[in-house]
């Protein structure tokens, strides 16, 4: 390189975990005082190239430089001290201590005997929450915050550091238009005083706002790299899929049925009021909301894995009691979360179990099952699901995202459910195997299953969905027909405040 | 620990060899008797191991006796921490030929073939009681602190002060009775407590030897000193400092070694079979003396010593 | 920070607690509850029986008696904040009393040398359990019930049936053990001395936040660069050491050394310390609540019998107040997260 | 393309990446059966009188408590919990067995009342973990302390001692003329109805799933609270009957009987090759590890040397066990076969085996 050198530069990183490629080869050369936006599909490898900057992971291949010298961080702290500061994509913070705590820990200021001076602390975070605008109680345990106050503490944290080089991982998704301006002047004073500022967001109309430059990248790899006022948005979409957006969603008529699953003013306090929805055979209603809306709470309490206060669920005419996943399942009910690793799959269970455990029940010959029972069904299923796998005895864990997707699938589809709620059904899972699920989704629907598909991914909801209801902050603001769902119309549904419940009219 | 048996003789029993079970490991009564039973197993020339558990419970000696009916040993000398919890293993030893004397605390007698008491029960509780008496002037109010609740000697021992008291003593009341599990931390803390408990109290009696040093321990440095009285059971090597402080006026005990010796020729005697723990039956031990076998199969080693300031020097176990 | 942004002045922080706020946040602590409960069984007790408390050896005995299992309970804390549990510290003061018992009566060594020797043979018993814990990735229950079989072993493998008697022990640890200075006892003193000194570690430097922070949420702690291995070691080579001195504590109190001593004590300090209301899979309590609850667990089983309940029954009032106690730290934690999303509904 | 309705089998599958005798020999529970026969073998060559038929005799009379407790100590362990209040229990079934045959209660009766109510006892911790959501570390160490304080409260200082002869002569009584003791062929039965609740049924799958991922369980249908309950449940009868066992074989009701069992427990299910995170274990391993201690004492005994030794033994034993299993582990991470949660690469607390406040 023959310019000065760059505040940050990768190249060619690369890190497996395990089976899992997350990250090929990503490059990225980041100047001081600019704000660089880096885009990219789900599961792209943004956040694993951000945890190699921060020095949670260690490369396994490629360079890592910081102001033209070479590093190799073991530990956060080791790229907090060469002055790298990062927001990670999901707040992590320490439940039981205060906030100004959670801003100071591991590099508490203190005096010569090693006493932690709590109220110089106290100064610089009532100091930084005003520079914020955050009504945030310093004292307060982080417990129980909202995961946008969290994101505006992991913010603040990240600021307090005199950092040279800033890396935020969709700092955004949760914040309202309030936050995200003072967020982005904050960025900006960063950069004039010569930050190198990363920016990761899937929201364009920020990224064009606020970034000078913007990297794509794709499948785990590094596509390329322009300052923004040589791009437009469509060329960065192109880049970003690798191909026509509009392959992607092979929606099939399917003929609508009757009622399936039918929910009445379910409120469950703190997280979502009085939702009401129908789902016929045959229809796939789609359920937008902008991240932390509280859809995924909807579907859990739906399911009967999370309790509710009030309100009444149907399915095929029948009240499904709350509170009782195995009874909902017996009844036709199938639900596919949205953390697969957490909630969707026992990770270091065989692939063979994962599948036939809601089923063990009815496989069982007097009561007795055993394996060569749950490999025949399970072998069945991940068959017609195309599972990638060698043996049935692999953990689940083992399997990549898609695949890993296909095992819940196949998992859920083997109870011969009525109705299927799927919760993000592509969230991580690579271009190729996404087509596969929105096929399969489509296939099903048209076989006649009533399908609630919760997404983020607004050209996935417009692109499969029959009707949209979108919430807002727990409530209910809009329900769209296909005709009527535009990007525009969701968004503002998704972004409305829930006093102001829009008009389904005025909103087409 | 001890050497184990040596080789197995014929019709499975090596008849030389004496196994001693203590209570539990690391008392220093059972120290002196172990030391006992092990010179008198040297004079006869037989083998002699000593085994036990850490802790005074009878399913951990019941391992012991086990072990030692598997290596066929020739006699057992237990010191039961239940009358009749280790009787069916005992038993069992008997089957296989084993001959089995108990020691200090007795079970049930139809699962030994002879016990050999250190002081013949009432005797060792009227000495008691006498000690105490002698000591609070006749009157006022006495605890006791014991070892195990389920102590046979122990319990046998209290009711028959009970009785002594009620028969002789009219005017001392036993107002409690404490038990510090010959755990020296709990019979220390169990003093502790009964003194606040009982303001009034006078005496204390503590038949066990962990217990009497523990009390002697906490009332020499306490407010109590000189005010409460104690007696009981206690090795003079423990006590010797507070008989010299005053702490503690006289108590008893008999010579655990010459238990453990004279178990130990009890022992030999019944498995060469020389007797057969029948009432009459007579046998020599060492340099005790003859010794006859009473009714129920007891043998009393003799009347307990009493020791005080005059004496306490003469002795050192 | 050096940069300055052209945003608002920062608002002065405000006077927190003022005195109304002040003792709205006392009467929420954990400890308080505690001590109200502590301090109601001395009343009722010495209005049973004045002795209990107004008697020589009734207010020596109220400070003297939990000294040691204080001292455990403080280490127990300490590793249980930081999501583990030290099993091991009954067997190691029954190892460190033995070894500081075997010195004395073998070498002649000074007093005070003897108890730095056993303090830190405490704490290199503390640090294996550590390093086990921390670089095995072995939960510390399997490790530390481990090495309580170990350590036990140990030490009556190496005492055989020999024990120590007073009468091993240099007298002037002995009178150390029960004497007193300023009406308060010295064993008293040297408990005190080491709760403030853990208070100040916990609350005021960075070793012990961290110890919480780890406690809070280990992978967190790992994305804050904390340096977790290191923290670990630390809490169980401490709650080691303090098991150390309570070895010598012991020691000076009892001047026995049999082979059970400290046996069934862990589970006490582990007690005392869900009492105290630390919580047992880390991140909150605190020392001074576990030394509460250490005080209040010695105190009732010397209360019962002269409040005319069978000392037989001790063990139960023990767990049922440990019982007692997690089941109404759930209820408060339920209802402050509920107060929490209350709260979050309203704004 | 139809999923639903009919068959398309477009790929086949292997059952399995390793032949059988891979997956039946290199795991824990054949390494633990081996070196149980590896010290049987040396004990019966080198010590004196263990080649004895009676030392089987003995050994099973010992290991029988132990042995029983460990099976739901197995199931327990393997959802991710722990019950310490079994040694409790055992000495609570002890007194009430033995207060009920005091007061004139036929001893079936008072063996049925005892039962119930060492059941209720379990159902208690269960209640505490499950529907208060405690952890049942600090539960059972709570009602470790409350149970045999109530057992001892109750009996005070007598031992209720004067048991027919019969009952205590069943206990131990043997099959015809073998050193095997009756007790075996109930014992056996317990096994096998374990073994195959564990491995073979619904529930069992259940049991193994709450343990690797509570909320893929939850959101797979099991519903572990319930299951928890059970087992818990579970756990209090079965140390009842070992305390039944306790009272007959040493015609003795003691408040005390068993104190310190549940550690010993503990330590030979771990040894057995349960993992403490949950997930992960087999009946015969922990049958193996239970045995294996049972003879290394037995072989000590024998051998003369004291109690200290098998504790150290023991001690060492299980600390050796889990750190093998986090070193194999750790080899098997890199085949990628290693359990994520333990992964240092992965600091995800969504996977951190004690997630708490799961609600
Ligand atoms: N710890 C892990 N173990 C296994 N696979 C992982 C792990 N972390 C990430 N992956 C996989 O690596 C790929 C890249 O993930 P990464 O989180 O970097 O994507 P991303 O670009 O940040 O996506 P998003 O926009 O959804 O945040 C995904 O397929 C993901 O499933
Ligand atoms: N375990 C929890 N405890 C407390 N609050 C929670 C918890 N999980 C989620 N929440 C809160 O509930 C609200 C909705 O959650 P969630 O993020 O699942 O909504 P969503 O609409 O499904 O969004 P996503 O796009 O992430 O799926 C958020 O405000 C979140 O902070
Ligand atoms: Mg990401
Ligand atoms: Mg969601």
């Amino acid at each position: 390189m023959p310019d000065t050198p760059a505040a940050l530069e990768l190249r060619d990183v690369a890190k497996s975990f395990g089976p899992v490629r997350a990250l090929r080869s990503g490059s990225l050369r980041v100047e001081a005082g600019s704000i660089h936006a880096l885009v990219g599909e789900n599961g792209a490898g943004k956040s694993t190239l951000v945890k190699i900057v921060a020095g949670l992971y260690r490369r396994d291949a490629g360079d890592y430089l910081l102001a033209g010298e070479q590093v190799d961080f073991r530990n956060t702290a080791d790229a907090k001290q060469a002055g790298v500061a990062v927001i990670y994509q999901e707040p992590t913070l320490f439940p039981d201590l205060s906030v100004t705590e959670n801003i100071f820990m591991g590099r508490q200021p203190t005096n010569r005997w090693g006493r932690i001076d709590r109220a110089a602390m106290r100064t610089e975070v009532v100091e930084l929450f005003a520079r914020l605008g955050v009504p945030i109680e310093p004292d307060r345990p982080t417990e129980g915050l909202s995961i946008a106050d969290q994101q505006l503490i992991e913010i603040a944290k990240a600021l307090s550091l005199d950092a040279k080089v800033l890396i935020m991982d969709e700092p955004t998704a949760a914040l309202s238009g309030n936050e995200v301006d003072r967020l982005m002047t904050v960025a900006r004073t960063l950069r004039d005083q010569g930050c190198a500022v990363v920016f990761i967001s899937h929201r364009f109309d920020e990224v064009f706002a606020l970034c000078d430059t913007i990297t794509v990248m794709r499948d785990g790899a590094y596509i390329s790299t322009d300052p923004i006022s040589e791009v437009t948005e469509d060329e960065i979409v192109q880049r970003l899929v690798g191909r026509e957006v509009s392959d992607l969603y092979p929606k099939l008529e399917a003929t609508v049925g009757k009622p399936m699953l039918e929910v009445k003013g379910l409120t469950s306090t703190g997280l979502f009021h009085d939702i009401s929805l129908t789902v016929r055979e045959g229809e796939i209603v789609g359920l937008a909301g902008l991240v932390g809306a509280g859809r995924s709470e909807v579907a859990q309490a739906i399911f009967g894995v999370d309790s509710y206060d009030s309100g009444e669920v149907t399915l095929d005419g029948r009240p499904i009691p709350p509170g009782d996943p195995r009874r909902a399942i017996e009844m036709g009910l199938a639900f596919v979360p949205e953390d697969r690793r957490q909630h969707g799959l026992v990770l270091d269970a065989p692939i063979s179990r994962n599948i036939t455990l809601p089923t063990s029940g009815r496989l069982a010959r007097n009561g007795l099952i055993s394996t060569g029972i749950e490999n025949r069904s399970a072998a069945d299923w991940a068959a017609r699901l195309e599972v990638k796998a060698a043996t049935l005895d692999a953990l689940a864990g083992t399997l990549s995202g898609g695949n890993q997707q296909k095992v819940v699938l196949a998992k859920w589809l083997s109870t011969q459910p009525k109705v299927l709620i799927i919760d993000e059904p592509t969230r991580g899972i690579d271009v190729g195997t996404k087509s596969e699920v929105h096929r399969l989704l489509s296939t099903l629907a048209q076989e006649g299953l009533a399908i609630l598909m919760i997404s983020s991914e607004l050209p996935e909801v417009l692109g499969m969905a029959d009707r949209v209801i979108v919430l807002s902050e727990g409530h209910q603001t809009a329900e769209l027909s296909r005709e009527e769902a535009t990007p525009e119309a969701v968004m503002r549904a998704a972004t409305a405040h829930h006093s102001t419940t829009l008009n389904v009219s005025e909103a087409s | 620990g001890g050497s184990g048996s040596g080789d197995e003789g014929e019709g499975g029993g090596d008849t030389s060899s004496i196994t001693f079970i203590p209570k539990n490991l690391g008392n220093p009564y059972f120290d002196a008797s172990d030391k006992g039973g092990k010179n008198a197993a040297k004079e006869i020339g037989t083998k002699w191991a000593q085994v036990g558990p850490t802790e005074s419970t009878p399913d951990s000696q019941v391992s012991f006796i086990n072990t030692a009916t598997q290596q066929r040993a020739g006699a057992l000398v237990v010191s039961a921490n239940d009358p009749t919890a280790i009787g069916d293993a005992l038993e069992e030893a008997r089957n296989a030929g084993t001959k089995v004397v108990t020691m200090d605390s007795d079970t049930e007698p139809q699962f030994r073939d002879v016990f050999v008491s250190q002081a013949d029960a009432a005797g060792i509780a009227k000495s008691q009681v006498d000690l105490i008496a002698e000591q609070i002037g006749g009157k006022g109010e006495v605890a006791v602190l014991s070892a195990a609740a389920n102590a046979t000697n122990q319990n046998e021992w209290i009711k028959l002060m009970e009785e002594e008291l009620a028969a002789n003593h009219p005017d001392i009341k036993l107002v409690q009775t404490v038990y510090g599990d010959d755990d020296d931390q709990k019979s220390f803390d169990k003093t502790a407590g009964l003194l606040q408990s009982h303001p009034n109290l006078k005496g204390i009696i503590s038949p066990t030897t962990v217990g009497i040093a523990a009390a002697a321990r906490y009332l020499s440095d306490s407010q109590y000193k000189g005010k409460v009285a104690l007696t009981g059971l206690g090795t003079p090597n423990q006590m010797r400092e507070y008989i010299k402080d005053g702490t503690v006026k006289s108590f008893a005990l008999w010579d655990p070694e010459q238990l453990g010796y004279l178990s130990a020729y009890a022992a030999d005697a019944l498995a060469s079979g020389d007797i057969e723990g029948k009432e009459g039956d007579k046998f020599e031990a060492g340099d005790l003396g003859e010794y006859t076998v009473g009714a129920d199969g007891v043998v009393v080693l003799g009347e307990p010593t009493v020791f005080d300031e005059s004496n306490i020097d003469d002795f050192d176990f | 920070m050096t940069t300055t942004l052209d945003a608002p002045a920062p608002a002065a922080p405000q006077p927190r607690h003022r005195a109304a706020n002040r003792l709205t946040w006392l009467l929420k602590q954990r400890e308080t509850g505690i001590a109200v409960a502590f301090v109601a069984l001395l009343v009722v007790t010495t209005a049973v029986n004045p002795n209990f408390l107004f008697s020589t050896d009734g207010w020596r005995d109220l400070t003297l008696t939990p000294a040691i299992l204080v001292c455990l309970a403080i280490g127990q804390a300490m590793v249980i904040v930081t999501r583990n549990v030290d099993l091991s510290v009954g067997s190691t003061l029954g190892l460190t009393a033995y070894l500081a018992g075997r010195l004395f009566l073998d070498t002649g060594l000074p007093v005070i040398v003897v108890v730095l020797i056993a303090v830190a043979a405490g704490a290199v018993l503390g640090l294996i359990n550590g390093v086990l814990v921390a670089f095995a990735k072995v939960p510390a229950l399997v490790i530390t019930l481990g090495t309580l079989y170990i350590y036990r072993g140990i030490m009556l493998e190496w005492a055989g049936s020999d024990r120590i008697n007073a009468s091993d022990i240099p007298p002037g640890l002995l009178d150390f053990g029960t004497g007193s200075f300023l009406f308060i006892p010295n064993l008293a003193w040297i408990s005190f001395a080491l709760l403030a000194a853990a208070i100040y570690l916990m609350r005021s430097t960075r070793v012990g936040r961290e110890f919480y922070a780890i406690g809070s949420d280990p992978a967190a702690a790992t994305l804050y660069g904390l340096r977790d291995k290191r923290r670990v070691l630390q809490a169980f080579a401490t709650s080691g050491a303090l098991a150390g001195l309570a070895g010598i504590l012991y020691v000076s109190r009892y001047g026995t050394i049999s082979s059970g001593v400290g046996q069934g004590i862990e589970l006490e300090a582990v007690g005392a310390a869900v009492v105290g209301g630390v919580a047992i899979f880390g991140g909150s309590g605190t020392v001074l609540g576990a030394a509460l609850g250490a005080y209040l667990l010695t105190t009732i089983n010397r209360a019962l019998p002269v409040l005319g309940i069978p000392d037989f029954w001790q063990q139960a009032v023990v767990g049922a107040l440990i019982i007692g106690a997690i089941v109404l730290d759930r209820y408060f934690a339920r209802r402050q997260h509920d107060k929490l999303l209350a709260e979050r509904e309203e704004s | 393309m139809s999923l639903l309705a009919e068959k398309t089998p477009a790929r086949t599958y292997a059952a399995h990446a390793k032949p059988w005798w891979q997956r039946t020999l290199m795991t824990r529970d054949a390494a633990i059966i081996a070196l149980l026969v590896v010290v049987w073998t040396y004990a019966s060559i080198v010590i004196l009188n263990f080649s004895d038929p009676i030392t089987v005799y003995f050994l099973v009379l010992d290991v029988t408590p132990i042995l029983l407790i460990a099976l739901p100590m197995t199931l327990i362990i393997i959802t991710g919990e722990i019950d310490l209040s079994v040694a409790s229990v055992v000495g609570l079934s002890s007194v009430l067995f033995g207060v009920l045959h005091r007061e004139g209660v036929p001893m079936v009766a008072a063996m049925v009342l005892a039962l119930l109510a060492c059941a209720v006892a379990g159902a208690f911790n269960g209640v505490l973990v499950t529907r208060f959501g405690l952890p049942s570390l600090a539960v059972t160490i709570g009602t470790m302390a409350l149970f045999r304080g109530i057992a001892v409260g109750a009996l005070g200082t007598t031992a209720i001692t004067d048991w027919p002869d019969a009952w205590g002569d069943l206990v131990q009584a043997r099959i015809g003329d073998s050193q095997i003791p009756l007790m075996t062929v109930p014992l056996v039965a317990l096994i096998v109805i374990f073994a195959v609740v564990l491995h073979f049924t619904p529930f069992g799958r259940g049991i193994f799933a709450a343990g690797l991922s509570k909320d893929a369980a939850r959101f797979s249908g099991v519903n572990v609270d319930r299951t928890k309950l059970i087992l818990f449940t579970l756990s209090g009868l079965v140390s009842g009957l070992a305390g039944i066992y306790f009272t007959l074989r040493y015609g003795s009701a003691r408040g005390d009987n068993a104190t310190g069992l549940e550690l010993q427990v503990v330590a030979a299910v771990l040894l057995g090759g349960v993992s403490i995170f949950g997930g992960r274990g087999a009946i015969p391993g922990v049958i193996a590890g239970v045995v294996l201690i049972g003879t290394i004492g037995s072989a000590l005994r024998l051998d003369g040397l004291s109690a200290n030794i098998i504790q150290i033994i023991t001690g060492v034993l299980l600390i050796a066990a889990v750190i093998a299993a986090s070193v194999l582990g750790w080899t098997g991470r890199i085949v990628g076969t290693y359990r994520r949660q333990h992964s240092s690469d992965e600091p995800s607390s969504k996977q951190s085996p004690q997630r708490k406040r799961s609600e």
